[in-house]
C-alpha cells in the first residue's frame, strides 16, 4: 500500500482511498456507473458494511501510508441499516478531523460525506469535489519518506 | 603518545576545519535532549553535558538502518544495497563508558559472521573522547566494571577538560592525523606539564562485582525476578538507552513490488519479541524477560564473547526507566543474596 | 563493502507439491548459474526465504545436500511470511538466505544405527538427513523411522514415505493420531506408538523433530529405553531473525540457537539454563 | 501522614485484606519516589508520601486481576480517575481494589526542578512540602522554590486534589492552594493558533525524534489491550522501523484511542525520554470531547462514554 507522489505541480494525480457503505453509499456509487456518470479515476473504493466500520485507524494508516486523501461515506443520519452506526461515524469524524487538522494535516484530507442509495449524483459530485480539493492541496508526503528517508542516516 | 593541549577558545576552530573533511558528529542538546548527530559547525554542540540520552552506539549501530531496497521490474526483483556512509567521521565528545561499550558490541558484530555496516561505520570513524568530570553524576558507576573515565584507550584522541584548556591525548595515527589538521593550535606538553595539568582520579561509589556472576547464575529460578519485574511497565527504555543492548529487528517497509528492508532496534523486554507463531513465547512474562536481560548482561554476553560484564556502568537506564527499576540496586541485591542458596 | 550478511540471492519456484492442506513443498533454484552449482550445504541447516515486502521467515532445508542444484523447503502456512510464500507460484521469485545454523552430526553418526521419530511437520529437516544417509547407505548402520502426524492427510512427503516404507533396508512406521476411512494402519501418539516398537539403544542415536509436547514426550519415552541424553539429538524451534547471531532473539542461555543451533543433542540442552522450559 | 500511611497498610496486611500494596518507595535517587510493593509488614517502613510521588499507580492495578486476593493501592485524586475508568471500561473489579486515598498538594516535575535549581537532578537530596514552597537541599544547601515553578503541569488544572471512591482516605480533603494562572488548554491553543503548516513542521520535528520505545503505551494506564494494535501481525498495522511516518501513525492512532478515556495523568510525558509533549496531543482530543460532546474521563461512574454514544443533534457537517 505504498504510495505517495513524486511530481507535485501540474502532474500531479492524488490517490484517494474511499469507504462506501454497503447499503447506501456502495449502491450510490453503483447507480453514478450504470448512470454513466463522468468522475474522475483517482478514486479506489473499498466497502464496508457500515461506516461506521471505518476505523480511525484505517485513516490514519492510509494517510501516512502516503495516499492523498481519504472519503468515508455513509447512509443519512437516521437512515442507518444498523439503525445508529452513522451516528458514531459521525462523533468520530468530528474528532479525527480535529486532530489531523492539529497535526498538520489538511482537513480536506480525510472527509466524510453522507451518500444514499438513489443519490449517484452526489456521489459522483462528492467525488469530482474532493477530488478536485486535494489536487489542489498537492501531495500528502513523498514516496521517499513513506519508505524511509535517509536510512542509515540517523 | 602525544600529550598536548589546546585552549577551549581554539577548539571549535580545530573542530571545524575537521568538519571540512569529515563528517563532524557531537552531543548537540534540542529540546532538552542531548543527542549524538551531525553538525555542520562546532558551534551546535553542547560539550559542556554529562551524556547524552540515546547513547553513541546509535552512530554505529543505528535505531533504523535500510539494508537494502527491492523492486520489482516485470518478473525480476532487483535488490540494491544501502551504502552506510558517504564519507569519514570523526564523533567528539563521547564517553569513556560509551567507548567501551563500542569495544563489547565489536564482538558481536565484527566476529563470527561480520556485519558489514556496522564494521564499516567502526572503521571510517575516528572517536575524540571527552574524559569526564569530577565529581561525576551520582549515578554513574562505571569504575565498578574496571573502567577509568579518564582513560583514552578506545579513543583515538581524549579531550580532558583542565579549565581554560582542553589536556589532549593522542592516542593513535588516526588522532594524529586530526591534530594535524590544526597544528598551530595545539602547544605541546613536556611530560611533567601534562602529569600538572592531569586531573585527579574520578571516585565514584564502588560495588565489588568479583562474585556477581555467580550468585546471580545460582538465581535461576529465584523469586527475586518476579519481585523485580513488578514495577517493570514493559517499556523498551531500558535497552534503547543502553550501550550494550543490540538486539534488533528486521522488517520491511513498503509493497511487495516497492520497498526497503529495515533493520531496526528492538527490545527483548517487549513481550512478543520471542513470541513464536505457533503461541509459543520461551518469555512469557516480565519475570522471564527481566530476568534475560540481566542474565544476558552479566552472565550470557561475558561466556559467550569472553568479555568482561556486558554493562559499562553508564547508569540511563537507572536514570529513565520508567517504573523505577535500578540497575544499580538490583547488582546490590544480587550481591546481598547468599551464594548458591538460590532455588 | 564487503558482503552483506543480511543480503537474500535471488531463487526461482521450480515446482510446488502440496503435502497437506496447509503444507507445501517448495522446490527453488538459484538465479546465478554459479552460485547454484557452487552452494553446499550441511543436512540440519537452514534458510531465511524472503518474500520481499513482506519478510523474512527461517525454514530448514528439507532437501538433502547430496541433491545439486535445488533446494526444497517444506512449509506450512501459518504466519505472514509463510502464507505469502503459499501465494508463490512456479517461477515467482523468492530471497534465499543461507546457509545458516550447525548441521546433524553426520559424520559422528558414520556406523552408526539410526532413529528418527517425527511429528507432523516436524518430518522435513529430519528427512534432508534420511536422504543423506540412504545416498550414503553403506556409511550408516540400520535405519528406522517412526512418523506420525494429526490424520492420514496432515502425512507429509505421502510418495516417500511409500518408498521407506519399500525399502528392505528401512524400518518404516506410521501412526495418525486420527484415523479415517482411508487409513488402515496404527492409530495414536507417537510416544506410546514408539514405546511400543521399543527400538533398542544399542549403537543407536536418535533423532526427534516435532511439536514441543510430542518431543518431551518422546525424550522420555527413549530415556526410559536407556537412550543416554547425548545420543538424542533435535532440531530446535525458536523466534529468528537475523539467522545470524546477532539479533538476540532466538537466545537460551549464552546459545543463539540460529547460529549454534538449531541441531542440539540433550546433553546439551540440559546444561543451558532454561533451555528445557521452552 | 507517611505514618498513618504505613499504619494502614501494616493493618491491610495483617488482616490478609490484600495480597500486597502498591506505594512509593525513596529511589536510591533522592529526588524521586519511584513504585514499591509491599507484601510483607516488614517491608511497610519502607513507603513514603510526598511531594515527589507524581507517577501513577493506576497502571498496576490490572495485576490483580492475576491474584486470587486484592490489591492495595495509594490514589491521589488524579489517579482516581484512571481507575475509575479501568472499572468503568470492565478492566477491573471494584472489589479487587483497596484504595487509599491521599490528599495532594500537587507533585514535583522532575525537569522543572532541574532547570530552576541549574544543577543536575542527581544532586537534590530531598524536596519537603511546606505550603506554597517546597524546601530543597542541594548539597549543603537549602532553597526554597515557588510550587508553581516546579509543580507537574497537570496539578495547576487539578481538579480533585484528594482522591475520591476510597475505601480508606489518609486525610481531610485539603483545598489546593496554588493557584498559577493557566488556562486549562493553553498549550493546545497555542499550537491551534498556529499555522497549519507551522503545526506539522511542529509535530514531524516531534515524531521525528521518537525512537519508539513503547513507555507512553506501557505507562499509559489505558493501553491495557491484551494484544495491542501495533503488535498484531496479520494484518500488520505499523512496521516496526521508526520512521517518522510510522512514528506519526503510532502517535495519531494512540491518540484516538485514548479519546473520552485519557485523564491527563501526565504519564506519557513524565517517561517519555525523548521530551515529545505528548500531553498536548491527547489534551487536543480532550478538549476535543469535552467541548463537542460535553464529556470528562474518570470523573462519574455512571456516564456513557463519548464514542460508544450519540446524540441525534450533535453537529453534522458532513452533509
Amino acid at each position: 500500500m505504498v504510495s505517495g507522489s513524486d511530481s507535485p505541480g501540474n502532474g500531479f494525480e492524488p490517490k484517494i482511498l474511499v469507504f462506501a457503505c454497503n447499503w447506501c453509499s456502495y449502491a450510490g456509487a453503483d447507480l453514478a456507473g450504470v448512470s454513466r456518470l463522468q468522475m474522475p479515476p483517482n478514486c479506489r473504493v473499498i466497502r464496508v458494511m457500515c461506516s461506521a466500520r471505518v476505523r480511525p485507524e484505517f485513516v490514519i494508516t492510509a494517510l501516512s501510508k502516503g495516499l492523498d486523501g481519504v472519503l468515508v461515506l455513509g447512509c443519512h443520519p437516521g437512515d442507518c441499516h444498523y439503525s445508529e452506526g452513522n451516528y458514531f461515524t459521525r462523533r468520530r469524524g468530528l474528532l479525527l478531523r480535529k486532530l489531523l487538522e492539529f497535526v498538520g494535516i489538511e482537513p480536506e484530507r480525510f472527509q466524510v460525506r453522507w451518500v444514499s442509495a438513489s443519490e449517484g449524483a452526489k456521489f459522483a459530485e462528492t467525488v469530482e469535489q474532493v477530488t478536485e480539493q486535494i489536487r489542489a492541496l498537492g501531495p500528502n508526503r513523498p514516496r521517499s519518506e513513506v519508505l524511509g528517508t535517509e536510512p542509515g542516516d540517523r | 603518545m602525544d600529550r598536548k593541549k589546546i585552549s577551549k577558545s581554539d577548539l571549535g576552530q580545530w573542530l571545524d576545519k575537521i568538519a571540512e573533511e569529515y563528517e563532524l558528529i557531537g552531543p548537540t542538546e534540542e529540546d532538552e535532549v542531548v543527542q549524538f548527530r551531525p553538525v555542520r559547525s562546532s558551534s551546535e554542540l553542547s560539550l559542556e553535558y554529562a551524556n547524552s540520552l540515546v547513547p553513541p552506539k546509535s552512530l554505529f549501530f543505528p535505531p533504523v538502518e535500510g539494508l537494502f531496497s527491492f523492486q520489482k521490474r516485470g518478473e525480476e526483483i532487483r535488490l540494491e544495497q544501502i551504502k552506510p556512509l558517504e564519507k569519514d567521521r570523526v564523533v567528539v565528545g563521547i564517553r569513556k563508558c560509551d567507548v567501551e561499550s563500542l569495544l563489547l558490541l565489536d564482538k558481536v558484530f565484527c566476529e563470527d559472521l561480520v556485519d558489514a555496516s556496522y564494521k564499516e561505520r567502526r572503521d571510517r570513524t575516528a572517536l575524540i573522547g571527552l574524559a569526564c568530570p569530577t565529581p561525576p553524576r551520582s549515578t554513574c558507576f562505571c569504575t565498578s566494571f574496571g573502567i577509568d573515565p579518564l582513560s583514552p584507550e578506545g579513543s583515538d584522541i581524549l579531550l580532558t577538560d583542565v579549565g581554560k584548556d582542553y589536556l589532549v591525548d593522542v592516542a593513535t595515527k588516526k588522532g594524529e592525523e586530526l591534530v594535524a589538521l590544526a597544528d598551530d593550535l595545539f602547544s605541546k606538553l613536556t611530560e611533567k606539564q601534562a602529569k600538572e595539568l592531569q586531573p585527579p582520579p574520578v571516585h565514584m561509589p564502588e560495588m565489588d562485582l568479583s562474585e556477581l556472576r555467580e550468585k546471580l547464575e545460582a538465581l535461576w529460578e529465584d523469586d527475586y525476578w518476579e519481585k523485580l519485574s513488578l514495577p517493570c511497565l514493559g517499556c523498551g527504555i531500558c535497552t534503547y538507552v543502553c550501550p550494550t543492548c543490540h538486539c534488533f529487528d528486521i522488517a520491511d517497509v513498503g509493497s511487495t513490488s516497492d520497498g526497503v528492508r529495515y533493520r531496526c532496534w528492538d527490545s527483548c523486554m517487549y513481550k512478543d519479541f520471542a513470541l513464536m507463531t505457533s503461541g509459543v513465547n520461551p518469555r512469557p512474562t516480565k519475570r522471564e524477560r527481566v530476568r534475560n536481560r540481566y542474565f544476558h548482561k552479566f552472565s550470557t554476553f561475558p561466556s559467550r564473547y569472553g568479555t568482561g560484564y556486558a554493562c559499562v556502568g553508564c547508569a540511563r537506564c537507572l536514570v529513565h526507566c520508567p517504573g523505577g527499576v535500578e540497575i544499580t540496586t538490583v547488582l546490590e541485591d544480587i550481591l546481598a543474596k547468599e551464594g548458591g542458596s538460590g532455588g | 563493502m564487503a558482503d552483506n550478511i543480511y543480503l537474500p540471492s535471488m531463487a526461482t519456484v521450480k515446482e510446488v507439491r502440496p503435502e497437506t492442506p496447509d503444507t507445501s513443498t517448495f522446490v527453488v533454484t538459484f538465479d546465478d548459474p554459479t552460485l547454484r552449482e557452487s552452494f553446499t550445504y550441511r543436512a540440519g541447516q537452514f534458510a531465511e526465504m524472503s518474500i520481499f515486502g513482506v519478510g523474512e521467515c527461517p525454514i530448514g532445508i528439507a532437501s538433502s545436500p547430496t541433491s545439486k542444484g535445488f533446494l526444497e523447503f517444506c512449509v506450512r502456512a501459518v504466519g505472514t511470511v509463510t502464507n505469502a510464500i503459499h501465494d508463490l507460484e512456479v517461477g515467482d521469485k523468492v530471497g534465499v538466505r543461507g546457509p545458516l545454523g550447525n548441521s546433524w552430526p553426520i559424520e559422528e553418526i558414520e556406523g552408526k544405527d539410526l532413529l528418527f521419530i517425527g511429528g507432523g511437520i516436524g518430518l522435513p529437516p529430519l528427512r534432508s538427513l534420511i536422504r543423506y544417509v540412504l545416498d550414503n547407505r553403506d556409511r550408516y548402520g540400520a535405519v528406522e523411522i517412526v512418523y506420525g502426524a494429526r490424520s492420514p492427510q496432515d502425512l507429509v512427503y505421502k510418495d516417500e514415505l511409500r518408498e521407506w516404507d519399500e525399502r528392505p533396508d528401512v524400518s518404516f512406521y506410521v501412526t495418525v493420531d486420527v484415523g479415517d476411512e482411508t487409513w488402515d494402519g496404527p492409530v495414536g501418539f507417537v510416544p506410546p506408538f514408539l514405546k511400543e516398537i521399543n527400538p533398542s539403544p544399542e549403537n543407536k542415536v536418535a533423532f526427534t523433530c516435532g511439536p514441543p509436547i510430542m518431543i518431551k514426550l518422546v525424550v522420555d519415552a527413549l530415556e526410559e529405553m536407556g537412550y543416554a541424553d547425548a545420543d538424542i539429538v533435535t532440531t530446535l524451534e525458536m523466534k529468528m531473525k537475523c539467522g545470524v547471531g546477532k539479533c538476540g532473539r532466538c537466545n537460551i542461555g549464552d546459545k543463539y540457537i540460529c547460529r549454534d543451533g538449531p541441531v542440539f543433542s540433550f546433553e546439551q540442552l540440559r546444561k543451558i539454563p532454561g533451555a528445557l522450559e521452552v | 501522614m507517611q505514618d498513618k500511611l504505613q499504619e494502614v497498610v501494616r493493618k491491610l496486611l495483617a488482616e490478609g485484606a490484600v495480597d500486597y500494596f502498591i506505594g512509593y518507595c525513596q529511589s536510591s535517587q533522592p529526588y524521586r519516589a519511584v513504585p514499591c510493593f509491599v507484601s510483607d509488614e516488614s517491608e511497610v517502613g519502607k513507603l513514603v508520601w510526598g511531594p515527589l510521588c507524581g507517577q501513577n499507580l493506576s497502571k498496576y492495578v490490572l495485576r490483580a486481576n492475576e491474584l486470587d486476593g486484592k490489591v492495595g493501592i495509594l490514589l491521589k485524586g488524579c489517579d482516581t480517575r484512571a481507575v475509575v475508568e479501568l472499572i468503568k471500561q470492565h478492566q477491573i473489579e471494584r472489589d479487587k481494589i483497596v484504595a487509599i486515598g491521599v490528599p495532594c498538594q500537587g507533585q514535583v516535575d522532575h525537569r522543572k526542578l532541574g532547570k530552576i535549581l541549574g544543577v543536575s537532578l542527581e544532586q537534590v537530596t530531598s524536596v519537603q512540602d511546606v505550603g506554597d514552597e517546597f524546601l530543597v537541599t542541594v548539597g549543603e544547601e537549602t532553597k526554597k522554590v515557588r510550587k508553581e515553578e516546579v509543580l507537574l503541569d497537570k496539578c495547576f488544572r487539578c481538579k480533585h486534589p484528594s482522591a475520591f471512591g476510597y475505601d480508606v482516605t489518609l486525610g481531610d480533603v485539603v483545598p489546593f492552594t496554588v493557584d498559577a494562572d493557566a488556562g486549562e488548554y493553553a498549550a493546545v491553543e497555542e499550537l491551534e493558533a498556529l499555522p497549519i503548516e507551522e503545526r506539522r513542521a511542529f509535530w514531524r520535528k516531534q515524531f521525528e525524534r521518537c525512537i519508539r520505545c513503547n513507555a507512553c503505551r506501557e505507562a499509559c494506564y489505558a493501553c491495557y489491550c491484551k494484544e495491542c494494535l501495533f503488535e498484531r501481525k496479520t494484518p500488520r498495522w505499523l512496521a516496526a522501523p521508526p520512521l517518522l511516518s510510522e512514528n506519526e501513525m503510532y502517535h495519531l492512532i494512540r491518540a484516538v484511542h485514548l479519546a473520552g478515556r485519557c485523564v491527563d495523568c501526565g504519564e506519557c510525558e513524565r517517561v517519555c525520554p525523548m521530551n515529545i509533549p505528548l500531553g498536548s496531543l491527547y489534551r487536543k482530543i480532550q478538549k476535543d470531547v469535552a467541548e463537542l460532546f460535553d464529556y470528562e474521563a474518570g470523573m462519574e461512574m455512571d456516564t456513557v462514554p463519548p464514542l460508544v454514544n450519540f446524540e441525534l443533534d450533535d453537529q453534522d457537517p458532513f452533509m
